[in-house]
């Protein structure tokens, strides 16, 4: 069982029982962004708040499988505080490594790092990918 | 264990590990489907209808004898028989033709167990026609009653769209009762028998129902193709939807005549390729009867819930199913997640809310996971789904997933 | 004479006996196209979407890949691109969506070269809105000039409803002068492609065209599949008509919410096995090049054009077509009669009103033969035509029709 | 060419070019019946006139091919001064035969006989049927 026990490491579980910034904000400095996983139901929302070119703070709530949730909670966490600048480089790297494409390695993908497990669960991908397309839609819309 | 007798008819089991408990998404083929589907592309690859060479001929007659082939298949006649890209399309031809004659003084009656197929054609008829959409209450283990729907049903109702067998929890609709009782108030039933048809005998006179439709791929036929049954009175009255070659009679600058049902509602050229392998899939269906295929499914159903039931941390959620399906989850554990376990140890099923939204929501669940079965399964098979799920529950609770 | 290259990749023509010329009812189907369909039968079987076990997620990435080649064939995005039935359901998509906004002010422009599943769309929608249905004058060979569209172009044209390639005459519609003036008016060109992506090379881009349909079956492919493309936000802004599964993002008891394009306008289970198998027939002829293809088939058409001409008795209805098509007839022999002359002769060709019976109309005759030629023909098959038009002008003058 | 000769017969080509009964008439004792052949475009109207259980007259119009047209043309004068019983037992040997079916080859089919060449052409089974189908159809509503 190699291959689940590196999908199912111990930062993923841990960030899907305990979610780091959870829960919306009723606030019109945050930009917010809803996608769903129409292929299996994963429903996210993030918002984020971005003060000159500082991601000063990220959200999500929503539901979905634990790599889903968890990978929401993770990318809260590792793109607060980074300049819009790196955290898109930091999103767009990500978002490459699950895909199993190439990526630029000297880019710290920090916790993020975990997920690699799922580049052979290509069924998963999306799972571990949509709540960074929606930071990054945020990035779009309000950075 | 009992040898099966179907198995080696279909050629993916050759990978001997592989097992297949998905086929309520879709079935498998035998190998006499494929051959008669690689027979069209390999021999005839032609054109239908106005044909005169050899090919084209041949061509139309396998395309028309599957029609007589369907017809008799559900005990009606061949006009009655239209084919269409599957059973979504068949029930959407129906709301978007017979349908349409409804006003805001009609009610149509349908229920949470619906395939989104079955419900959403009749829902967008009810936005549109502002007729009045009537939920049948469940019963508490999700079943429609004829209680139930009796007391919904009114003078008002105009249609009752219903599925024969869900697909989530493998209930059978008491239809023996409801067409009566609707045609006695004056409304007309469409059948969904997308699960129906795999599994049980159709027969649309006995039944005296007005619409019924089915996909072929989940009765071991080939995809893109569907059959809509409709009583010919009803089929002659109705409006063509999809207009084009082949279903008129006269085409005019201004006003055309459509061609006599069932052909009004074949426009341009069809899944011939479909169609002539469907034949194949009904003469196999025939020759090993479908009495015994319900027997054999329900046993080795039986015998995995018998199990899977007594798992610490497994929740079923269709205990006393009519039907082969189990429709189960993990305590605590995303049927995503689930499934990927399953899916390592070859155990294909599927997981989701099976397009049945509202019965999900009903269980006040997300989703969940489902096992079908069919006639080329084992108790093996169920095996394999028992310590799988055994296994999947340990694995789960030690990666930290709460019991 | 010359080699045929492409000949030996369809099993066909071990019958060396076998002379095709109805490809444009349906092509024939190279091995690959053949291997690909039964591949999925034989080794997947499964539905797509929502799967996780190996197989549908194998199906799942080989449907949505041909998405993706179906784009770049005909130079547009993944999203644009619609899985149908057929160019038959794609045009009826169309209609019955974009169509139902038009009104009784509006202005519907089409013409007498259609396909009727062109022009029947439309004619109903005319029929429902009220909008007036405009038909562009042919000329006098019966084609679609831009001055001619120009005549009848005004502000309240809202849709241009064309053919690209005449299934019968074989001409090419201006297309590049005329959607750029439809735009102008603020008018949307809905493009029949059914004859034009089997032969010629299609761009979305360039064209600036709104909708375009094409089926499968006509360019190698299996059958039971067609695309529409679409312009992204125009499709965005479309209703599906189709309900059902997977086609929806929630639904609830009384309303529910779609996907995005493309995915809302593809219910229920699509045909998986065409779908895929629509990907190796767009391999198929990106490999060998439509320019080449075109080149190919039109010498030989010419071929057979320039001796058929010279038989007493035949009469040619498009000696300028642009295209691969022979329309013609023996003189005061029905081509039912013809046909099957030919027909024993193992000479497949069409006889009858092709589904065009407007224009057969126009050309005042009742129904007409025709011939045509794809990659896989040779000058020998050009023989064959013209050799057994000459023995059926004797045959049917010796058993007493009339010279 | 011995199956093509079988099919265009002497007496089918003379009935073809010389059709008798042609030309449909506007009499409301006359049961009306038109059927198209839709799968090859041949459209026929049948007209037929019964009194006291005979077939008086019987007339046809229409256009198609050869065989259609002047299947059209044998049916009636096969039929007419027949009893509709006659008449009837007749077509239903026709269509038996023309389609391949076992038949009663006791019944005189008379001139319609020589439609026993379209056996070999299936395609073409339906343009000598739909004549006598029409005519059977007048039977059906009027005898
Ligand atoms: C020009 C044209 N348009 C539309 C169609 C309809 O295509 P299909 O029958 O595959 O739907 C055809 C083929 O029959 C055609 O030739
Ligand atoms: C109960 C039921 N109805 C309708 C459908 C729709 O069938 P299809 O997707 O083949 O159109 C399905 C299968 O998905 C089903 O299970």
């Amino acid at each position: 069982m190699e291959k689940l026990d590196n999908l199912y490491r111990e930062i993923i579980m841990e960030h899907y029982k305990n979610p780091r910034n959870k829960g919306l904000i009723d606030d019109p400095s945050y930009v917010t962004v809803h996608i769903k996983n129409p292929s299996c139901g994963d429903d996210i929302t993030v918002q984020s708040k971005f003060v000159n070119g500082i991601v000063k703070d990220c959200r999500h709530d929503g539901h979905g499988c634990s790599i889903c949730c968890s990978s929401a909670s993770v990318m809260t966490e590792t793109v607060i505080d980074k300049t819009t600048e790196e955290a898109n480089k930091i999103a767009d790297n990500y978002l490459l490594m699950v895909t199993n494409k190439s990526f630029d390695e000297t880019i710290d993908l920090e916790e993020a790092a975990v997920y690699s497990g799922v580049r052979q669960f290509p069924a998963r991908v999306k799972c571990a990918s949509i709540a960074w397309q929606a930071f990054v839609e945020t990035l779009k819309k309000g950075a | 264990m009992e040898k099966n007798l179907y198995r080696s008819d279909f050629p993916q089991f050759q990978d001997k590990t592989f097992v297949y408990l998905d086929s309520a998404a879709s079935a498998l083929k035998p190998q006499s489907v494929i051959d008669s589907v690689n027979h069209y592309y390999h021999d005839l690859s032609v054109n239908i209808h106005r044909g005169i060479y050899d090919e084209a001929y041949e061509a139309t007659r396998l395309y028309e004898e599957t029609r007589e082939m369907v017809a008799s298949f559900i005990n009606a006649s061949p006009e009655e028989i239209v084919f269409t890209r599957g059973a979504t399309s068949a029930l959407n031809l129906v709301a978007l033709s017979y349908g349409m004659n409804l006003t805001s003084e009609d009610e149509i009656i349908t229920s949470e167990l619906e395939h989104h197929s079955s419900v959403l054609p009749w829902q967008a008829v009810a936005n549109k026609t502002k007729a009045k959409l009537v939920y049948i209450p469940l019963d508490s283990e999700g079943r429609i009653t004829v209680e139930a729907f009796k007391s919904v049903l009114t003078k008002k109702t105009k249609i009752v769209a219903i599925t024969y067998v869900s697909n989530v929890m493998g209930y059978i609709s008491p239809l023996d009762e409801i067409i009566p009782l609707a045609h006695q108030f004056g409304a007309r039933v469409v059948v969904d028998a997308a699960q129906a048809a795999p599994h049980l005998k159709i027969d649309v006179k006995r039944l005296d129902v007005d619409f019924l439709a089915f996909s072929g791929h989940k009765m071991l036929g080939p995809t893109g193709v569907g059959v809509l049954f409709g009583k010919q009175e009803l089929l002659n009255s109705m409006e063509p939807i999809e207009l084009g070659g082949e279903m008129n009679e006269e085409v005019g600058k201004f006003q055309s005549v459509w061609k006599d049902a069932p052909y009004k509602f074949e426009a341009g050229t069809m899944p011939i390729a479909s169609i002539i392998g469907l034949a194949k899939a009904i003469e196999y269906l025939k020759n090993v009867n479908l009495e015994e295929i319900e027997n054999h499914t329900k046993r080795i159903r039986n015998y995995a819930y018998q199990q899977l039931k007594k798992i610490d941390g497994i929740v079923i959620y269709n205990p006393t199913s009519d039907s082969s399906i189990i429709a189960f989850n993990i305590k605590n554990v995303h049927p995503h997640d689930a499934a990927s376990y399953f899916a390592e140890k070859k155990v294909a099923l599927r997981a989701g809310h099976h397009c049945a939204q509202l019965i999900i929501k009903w269980l006040q669940i997300e989703a969940c996971l489902r096992a079908s079965f069919y006639l080329y399964n084992t108790f093996e098979d169920a095996d394999q789904l028992v310590q799988t799920a055994k296994a999947a529950v340990k694995f789960f609770r030690s990666v930290g997933f709460e019991g």
